[in-house]
């Protein structure tokens, strides 16, 4: 296991989160180094979710403690923690379906504007000039995703992989730090897998974001990922490169299959 | 037999979706439907079921015929209670009902089998077991997909409509369903599979059809349609290449489908 | 004052007859009297037709309304018109907004109104009575209508009923102590107001109770009345409402008297559980006589209703339009029949010929509030026999209280 | 430009107020219309659209809180109170029977009643927040029945139920516009008072709604918990919400008794609130313009189920017939909104939108 | 101590009402999600029916005859205006019952007539003597009859397929359908037994003193219990309908003497503030279940 050093985003120590009767996470520990691409994978009811909803404030683990550039994250509100930089999508879409494309992502932009209700009632000055320069930072990341022609569509009519595609427009519309991905690919064809891909990559390419991603896709994962942590029951069972953790036979037994010797099968 | 007969649906009364669709699931057989996102496969499912009505859809033209007798003019509850039973999409379990609670639902039609059933289901899914008395909301992703296929086999259906079963399982979890649809359908139940995991699909399969924009653009069996190059380039993608390559080499290009020209 | 647009104005012209007329009075027939060679006076009335807490009494007064008119148009009319109250009249729910709204629809087509049902009703329409010089009949007893121009009330009002009832306790039942029992609003604080200053005057101990509506409700009102046993209860609520409180009372050990005004009687009620208890305890007291007196009013209005059940809100509806006729014949003989002149007839009329139904002196709207108030009220008590449940127990009379107080405003503010 | 009409070159232009042609076009002709109506109608007809233009008030401030973010109140009752009474005791006659304080000048009470409202909605929010879809709705009605109860008993305020009290005193620059003045009659000074009025907050609503606070009123709508994740602080903007949907009614319920000058507490019972959501759904949740058009409805239900009748010859004037006229009024307004729902449960914005639909379609534009 | 009793014991009686309400709205949430404002127009019907078949064939025979006319009559209602707003926001249906309410209370209105009507019961006023403190036998007969009620209630639900999918049809109409449950019947039958619950209380509301046009107000005070009770629960309906009416009466007994300044008929308001008070603690009532939320 590597050690913390100073370059690292994200630190999280120990953490143990349990519902009545289920330990969904038990004594986990990672890091995220700047610019990393991190992979959390591990078999259904693993807690990979679970991490997700304690870094982001949903869950509040019993115990741990999760740092974020140095700052203590966990005893803080989901809005507050979104506000620091650090964004995520959801493991089932959760856009807001009524809502246009665009105003799904200038909601990404939500911490990024300032003005007040009275500003709003008016719509002069402040609140004029902060929605036009999120309206431009918006139209970017559109572009870079490639929305241009669903943008004024509300987004419960788009197609399913489109619809992850503006999730993750929406996180990013966010300027996070950290981007969390629970699942990216799950129930999309070919094509859209290998576009998100590109998407994933890019993102990290071009903007330099860390990421985690959760993913049960394994071609995916083991192409995209620089480090990987396998957890079961809530515990890490092996945290290593792709190419180590694929060979662990204790990953093979509970999580990937015998079947599962070589390329990706699953997806 | 299964059988649906150039047929034509139609949404909210402008949006016609399946454009004259004819398919045939034989009594005991695993048939695989394949398609692009938003082709018709849902649809497809629940013009079989009766639950178009739910959607504000409406079967135009055509019909479907179970064993012979049409039943596209019956209530989904009758259709049920012929033995034909459809997982829906997306999970939809009842988050406020306990996970032992959805099963019991599953076998609404089956009041008699319903014990026997339950630790049948709980032999297959054994976190569920663990789970049985926790509102099926909390469970995670995969243990709510295994939930819902559960639940549809509650009732052992004669006919059992699946629509992406796999969708955000664990690779060892996918094998064990691919194992189970094989089991099940040895023991009498004819399967029909909607996969976006072709690979899967078509390992199993008996029969394959493939849908696009609301028709039937390839009707063949599993194994001539795993062969088929089409097929390879845009169901199985990078794993179906022969040299595995690299997601990090994807760009993106846009391709086209030759069967549509 | 309106520019560029018609339809509200109306400049005073010469009408059949040279008679003067302006709103709601036509030269041609009225739709269905049949005399075509009389004009049409156009009268509104809103009520509480549907919904409302007051329909049992609305539905008798509005039907005795059109029957008191057509017997006035059959015996020829006024100066040559005949009266019309079926084309207007509209429902108000009990519902301010809704009368106003009502109100305004018929205001510019009609010359008077021959009722506007309930007091917050009334009172929201008021100051355009008042600006627009209409004259309105009301169905209800409130001591306020007293100190108002334009409102043409009989009888006497709450306030003096229910003084005049503490006075026929204390007098005929020896009563030490007092209580009154009302729903909120002018209704109830009208005559709780009046029971609790002839309390005062008599030296009896007084106290007090709010209530509502519904028989779920009236749970206070028991336990009140139980815990301060007061020889007598002054009593003003809904039918039910009494019997509820009338019986569970009794049921619960209490013996005193109640003595309610004419809104909480329901002959219905007599076949009610409460029955033998009301029939024990209770009395009612009353502003005029009801429907089986014989009087020549009372023949009119038996004969001009021959089918219905007998009920007292027909009688209600039939006294209270005798001074709006006797303001209508006083106009027309003024040769002036618009809202104007009815309101100057009305402060002519010295008293109203009400054919026995009140006695002589009663309808005095030329002088001041005090002079014109009528002070005198009956005694009732259930008597199956009688047509409307009630046997007459004492004839008009005015109690020491009610004889001299003065009216200057209305009682419960 | 004949060509594109729609053709932006700045995303200014995109976000405009009325950001296209038809929309400005029919923006333009309704307002026109509305300030010629006054001219041609009559005061009683007059009287019930001012009347149905301040309840537009009062529903566009309910979809701010149900149909934008969400949270649906039956409170709405025991807010327009507030207002009813803050401005009526605030511009009422200091010598009179009831509490009043003289302040007579429109603006000024008209602000108060919409701040004291919204004031009572910032205090009850906390509730609200914890709460969730019926269970909100009907702790709101629980507030509308313990405000009926204060209203009740408060009789130096509201003069008691079955008296009640004047209403606000609508007098602008020293003028009184309920009465005649030189050019106008009240009605028509009033009718026009109540339409700027209502131009006015619409407009300041449409802005609130399309801005940041707007797309995290529907966020909390959509999807509480995801909003929380994206930044959306749910505890702040649900107490917002109800906040300003207060201020709206207490802006309305000052307003709402000025055209009949008076009114009682038994005015603001369960009946009021559920009249408001009517409003808000029949003319379709979530929309400004819906608003308007429910509210304009069922100000004139009654109105034209009472003209109806006239038209069904078969049923008597009479008040104790078998059926009567009333009756069938009454029955009328129940089967209208029943069957209107069943019909287009997206209400009257719906029902625009399709015929917007049918005619951008035809015979084959854009 | 013996007033205490006699509050409690009306409290209890007139919880009873309320629990029977209660209960029918219950039932109708359960299955559709929908709180059904037309309850309070079949509860007036249903007294209504009484008084006019109890004329006829005694007040014993008429009380079923009446559940079973007014549960028909709720049938037919859910059949013609509610069965099309299947899968339809719920809110938009609230307010279609309310106008259903409207219509069959102003055509029940034009029945009752001008005089207060009776329900014919054996009871009437009178008392009976029970652990030393004197009652009146119909607050007894009430409490009994929710008592039995209830237990058959709660044995179908308990024993039957039916509470199952009902709980089904609410939640998701679309997973109801697919496992082969009939959504109509399932509303049906919810609407038909809380149209006859709404009979039977109407009946004993009418017991003290008749029926007149006002009573279906008393329907409303089923709300507060729900809520208390929580909204989707039947065991929560009667707890709820049972602590609405005894807070009623202890309050009114003895309010009076410790917090005047609450104003008279504060008892009538007073379920509304336990309502909120236990709302704080509990968002979803005392026995309501809680709507499952994860990320
Ligand atoms: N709010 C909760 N209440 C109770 N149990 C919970 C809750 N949230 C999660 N769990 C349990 O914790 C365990 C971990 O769930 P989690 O969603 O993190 O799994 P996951 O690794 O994301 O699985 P999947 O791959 O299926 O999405 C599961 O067994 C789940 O039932
Ligand atoms: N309820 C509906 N109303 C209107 N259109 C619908 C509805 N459901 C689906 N559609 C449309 O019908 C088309 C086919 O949808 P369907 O869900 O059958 O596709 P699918 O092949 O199952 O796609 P996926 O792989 O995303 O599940 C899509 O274009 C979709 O937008
Ligand atoms: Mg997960
Ligand atoms: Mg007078």
């Amino acid at each position: 296991m590597s050690t913390p050093d100073e370059g690292n985003v994200l630190e999280v120590r120990d953490v143990r989160l349990a519902f009545d009767g289920v330990t969904a996470v038990d004594g986990v520990s990672f890091h995220v180094a700047a610019g990393e691409l991190f992979a959390i994978i591990g078999p259904n009811g693993a807690g990979k979710t679970s991490i997700f909803n304690v870094l982001s404030g949903v869950y509040r683990p019993q115990q741990g403690s999760v740092r974020f550039r140095g700052e203590e994250v966990l005893g803080r509100r989901p809005h507050k923690i979104a506000a620091m930089g650090i964004a995520r999508t959801f493991q089932n879409i959760e856009l807001f379906a009524h809502l246009t494309v665009v105003e799904n992502l200038m909601l990404g932009r939500h911490n990024h504007m300032r003005y007040g209700a009275l500003a709003a009632f008016a719509w002069v000055g402040r609140a004029r000039r902060e929605e036009l320069a999120n309206r431009e930072a918006v139209e970017e990341v559109i572009d870079f995703l490639e929305l241009e022609q669903w943008r004024r569509l509300p987004v419960g009519l788009l197609p399913y992989g489109v619809q992850k595609r503006v999730e993750l427009g929406r996180a990013l519309a966010m300027e996070p730090k950290v981007l969390l991905l629970d699942e990216p690919v799950a129930g999309m064809n070919v094509e859209e897998t290998e576009d998100m891909a590109r998407f994933v990559l890019d993102v990290r390419d071009e903007l330099g974001i860390a990421m985690i991603m959760v993913e049960h896709d394994m071609g995916l994962v083991m192409d995209l990922a620089d480090r990987v942590m396998v957890l079961d029951f809530g515990k890490p069972i092996r945290t290593g490169t792709p190419a180590e953790v694929q060979q662990d036979p204790d990953v093979v037994r509970a999580y990937l299959g015998e079947a599962h010797q070589g390329v990706g099968g699953a997806a | 037999m299964l059988e649906a007969n150039n047929l034509e649906v139609v949404y909210d009364d402008v949006m016609l979706v399946l454009r004259g669709v004819s398919l045939r699931v034989p009594e005991g057989r695993i048939v695989a439907l394949l398609g692009a996102n938003g082709a018709g496969k849902t649809t497809l499912l629940r013009a079989l079921s009766g639950l178009l009505d739910v959607h504000d859809g409406k079967i135009t033209r055509g019909g479907i015929t179970l064993d012979g007798e049409p039943i596209h003019r019956s209530s989904p509850t009758r259709i049920a209670s012929l033995g034909v039973k459809q997982a829906l999409e997306g999970r939809r379990i009842l988050a406020e009902l306990t996970v032992e609670e959805n099963l019991r639902i599953g076998g609404h039609s089956r009041p008699r089998g319903v014990k026997q059933n339950l630790d049948r289901m709980y032999e297959l899914f054994p976190r569920l077991r663990e789970r049985r008395r926790q509102s099926a909301g909390y469970l995670s992703g995969g243990e709510q997909q295994m939930l819902s296929i559960g639940r549809a086999l509650m009732s052992e259906p004669r006919y059992l409509l699946l629509d992406e079963p796999s969708l955000g399982l664990a690779p060892l979890m996918v094998q064990q369903i691919r194992d189970l649809i094989v089991k099940i359908n040895a023991t009498g139940t004819t399967v029909l599979l909607v996969e976006q995991n072709a690979t899967m699909a078509l390992s199993i399969a008996d029969h394959g059809y493939v849908l696009e924009t609301g028709k039937v653009v390839m009707d063949k069996p599993a194994a001539a349609l795993l062969a088929d190059e089409d097929v390879r380039e845009f169901y199985l993608g990078l794993r179906g290449e022969a040299t595995a390559q690299s997601f990090r080499d994807v760009k993106h290009y846009k391709r086209r489908k030759r069967w549509l020209s | 004052t309106v520019a560029c647009r018609g339809g509200d104005g109306a400049a005073p012209q010469e009408g059949k007859g040279g008679i003067k007329v302006d709103f709601g009075v036509t030269s041609e027939p009225c739709p269905d009297t049949g005399h075509s060679d009389r004009g049409c006076i156009y009268l509104g009335s809103i009520s509480d037709l549907t919904e409302g807490p007051f329909k049992t009494l609305a539905v008798p007064i509005t039907e005795s309304q059109k029957a008191f008119w057509k017997r006035v148009n059959d015996k020829g009319g006024i100066g040559g018109y005949d009266v019309d109250v079926t084309s207007y009249v509209k429902d108000n729910k009990y519902n301010p907004q809704i009368h106003n709204q009502v109100y305004q629809e018929m205001k510019g087509k009609i010359l008077a109104l021959a009722q506007t049902l309930g007091s917050p009703t009334t009172a929201a329409i008021l100051p355009d009575l008042e600006s627009t010089q209409m004259v309105g009949v009301p169905a209800s007893w409130t001591s306020l209508w007293g100190v108002e121009e334009v409102v043409l009330e009989s009888g006497a009002n709450y306030c003096v009923e229910s003084m005049n009832s503490v006075d026929y306790a204390a007098d005929e039942l020896g009563a030490k102590s007092v209580m009154a029992v009302h729903l909120p609003g002018d209704y109830g604080d009208d005559a709780a107001a009046g029971a609790k200053i002839a309390a005062e005057k008599r030296g009896l101990t007084f106290s007090n109770a709010v209530t509502q509506t519904g028989q779920d409700n009236q749970g206070g009102a028991i336990d009140a009345v139980l815990a301060s046993k007061p020889d007598v209860v002054i009593l003003t609520t809904g039918p039910t409402d009494a019997a509820v409180i009338i019986g569970q009372t009794a049921a619960r050990g209490f013996k005193g008297k109640f003595i309610g005004t004419s809104p909480t009687w329901n002959q219905g009620l007599m076949q009610s559980p409460a029955a033998p208890a009301i029939k024990a305890l209770y009395l009612q007291s009353a502003p005029w006589k009801s429907w089986a007196t014989d009087t020549p009013g009372h023949k009119a209005l038996r004969e001009a209703l021959p089918s219905v059940t007998p009920n007292d809100g027909y009688t209600a509806g039939w006294v209270w339009s005798y001074p709006l006729k006797a303001a209508l014949e006083k106009a027309a003989a003024n040769k002036d029949l618009t809202r104007a002149g009815v309101l100057a007839a009305v402060r002519q009329l010295n008293s109203v010929d009400y054919e026995g139904m009140l006695p002589d002196g009663a309808g005095n709207f030329a002088g001041n509030a005090n002079d014109s108030a009528f002070r005198q009220t009956l005694i009732y008590k259930p008597d199956e026999q009688a047509a409307t449940g009630v046997g007459l127990v004492e004839d008009f009379f005015t109690g020491t209280t009610a004889k001299d107080f003065k009216f200057e405003k209305p009682c419960y503010t | 430009m004949k060509g594109r009409p729609e053709l932006y070159t700045s995303y200014a232009q995109d976000m405009a107020f009325l950001n296209t042609r038809p929309k400005r076009t029919w923006t333009g002709a309704l307002v026109v219309v509305a300030l010629l109506v006054p001219f041609a109608i009559t005061d009683d007809l007059l009287m019930l659209l001012a009347t149905g233009f301040v309840a537009a008030i009062g529903a566009i401030g309910l979809n701010i809180a149900t149909g934008y973010a969400g949270q649906v109140s039956l409170g709405h009752a025991f807010f327009l109170a507030i207002g009813a009474y803050t401005g009526a005791a605030l511009s009422g006659d200091p010598d009179g029977r009831v509490l009043g304080f003289g302040v007579t000048s429109l603006p000024v009470w008209l602000l108060a009643s919409g701040l004291v409202a919204g004031l009572a909605g910032l205090v009850v929010a906390p509730i609200a927040v914890r709460l969730r879809g019926l269970y909100l709705a009907i702790v709101t009605l629980g507030l509308v029945f313990l405000g009926e109860h204060v209203f009740r008993e408060w009789t130096s305020l509201t003069g008691g139920p079955g008296v009640g009290r004047p209403a606000a005193v609508p007098e602008l620059f020293g003028v009184r516009l309920d009465r005649p003045s030189e050019f106008f009659s009240g009605p028509q000074q009033l009718y026009l008072l109540m339409f700027v009025l209502l131009v006015i907050f619409a407009v300041l609503a449409r802005n609130l709604v399309r801005s940041r606070i707007g797309r995290a009123f529907a966020a909390v709508r959509d999807r509480d918990l995801a909003a929380a994740v994206i930044g959306v602080d749910l505890t702040r903007y649900k107490a917002l919400a109800f906040a300003v949907s207060s201020f709206y009614a207490g802006v309305a319920g000052s307003l709402l008794f000025v055209v009949n000058g008076f009114f009682d507490p038994g005015s603001f019972g369960l009946l009021l609130s559920v009249q408001y959501i009517a409003m808000v759904l029949i003319g379709g949740a979530g929309t400004i313009s819906g608003a308007i058009m429910g509210a304009l409805f069922i100000t004139l239900l009654p109105r034209i189920t009472r003209e109806l009748p006239t038209v069904l010859p078969f049923i008597s004037a009479d008040a104790t017939g078998a059926v009567t006229v009333f009756q069938v009024e009454a029955v009328l307004y129940g089967l209208l909104i029943v069957v209107f729902l069943i019909v287009e449960p997206r209400g009257l914005f719906g029902i625009w939108v399709r015929v917007r639909n049918y005619w951008r379609t035809w015979p084959f534009s854009y | 101590m013996t007033e205490f009793l006699q509050s409690l014991i009306r409290g209890l009686g007139s919880g009873s009402i309320y629990a029977l309400l209660a209960l029918g709205f219950v039932i109708i949430y359960k299955s559709t999600r929908v709180i059904s404002f037309a309850q309070p127009a079949f509860m007036l019907a249903g007294a209504v029916l009484v008084s006019y078949l109890a004329a006829e064939v005694g007040f014993f025979a008429a009380v079923p005859i009446a559940a079973v006319l007014i549960a028909v009559l709720a049938l037919g209602v859910e059949r013609t205006v509610l069965r099309p707003m299947i899968g339809k926001p719920v809110f938009v249906v609230a307010i279609i019952t309310i106008g259903v309410d409207v219509v069959v209370r102003v055509v029940t209105n034009a029945f009752i007539g001008l005089d207060v009507r009776q329900v014919g019961d054996p009871w009437g006023l009178s008392t009976a003597t029970l652990l030393g403190v004197e009652v009146q036998q119909r607050y007894l007969v009430m409490f009994g009859t929710t008592v039995v009620v209830v237990a058959v209630l709660f044995a179908f639900f308990r024993f039957s397929r039916v509470g199952l999918a009902m709980r089904a049809v609410a939640y998701d109409q679309e997973v109801a359908l697919a496992q082969g449950i009939s959504v109509g019947s399932v509303f049906a039958l919810s609407w038909a037994i809380a149209g006859g619950l709404a009979a039977l209380a109407g009946v004993f509301v009418a017991t003290g003193a008749g029926v007149d046009q006002q009573l279906w107000v008393i329907a409303l005070k089923a709300l507060p219990a729900i809520i208390l009770g929580g909204l989707d629960s039947l065991g929560g309906a009667v707890v709820g309908g049972l602590a609405v009416g005894v807070v009623e009466s202890l309050v009114g007994t003895y309010q009076g003497d410790v917090a005047p300044w609450l104003g008279p008929n504060f008892a009538l308001v007073a379920p509304y503030v336990l309502m909120l008070v236990v709302l704080l603690v509990r968002p979803y009532g005392l026995f309501g279940s809680k709507e499952v939320e994860r990320l």
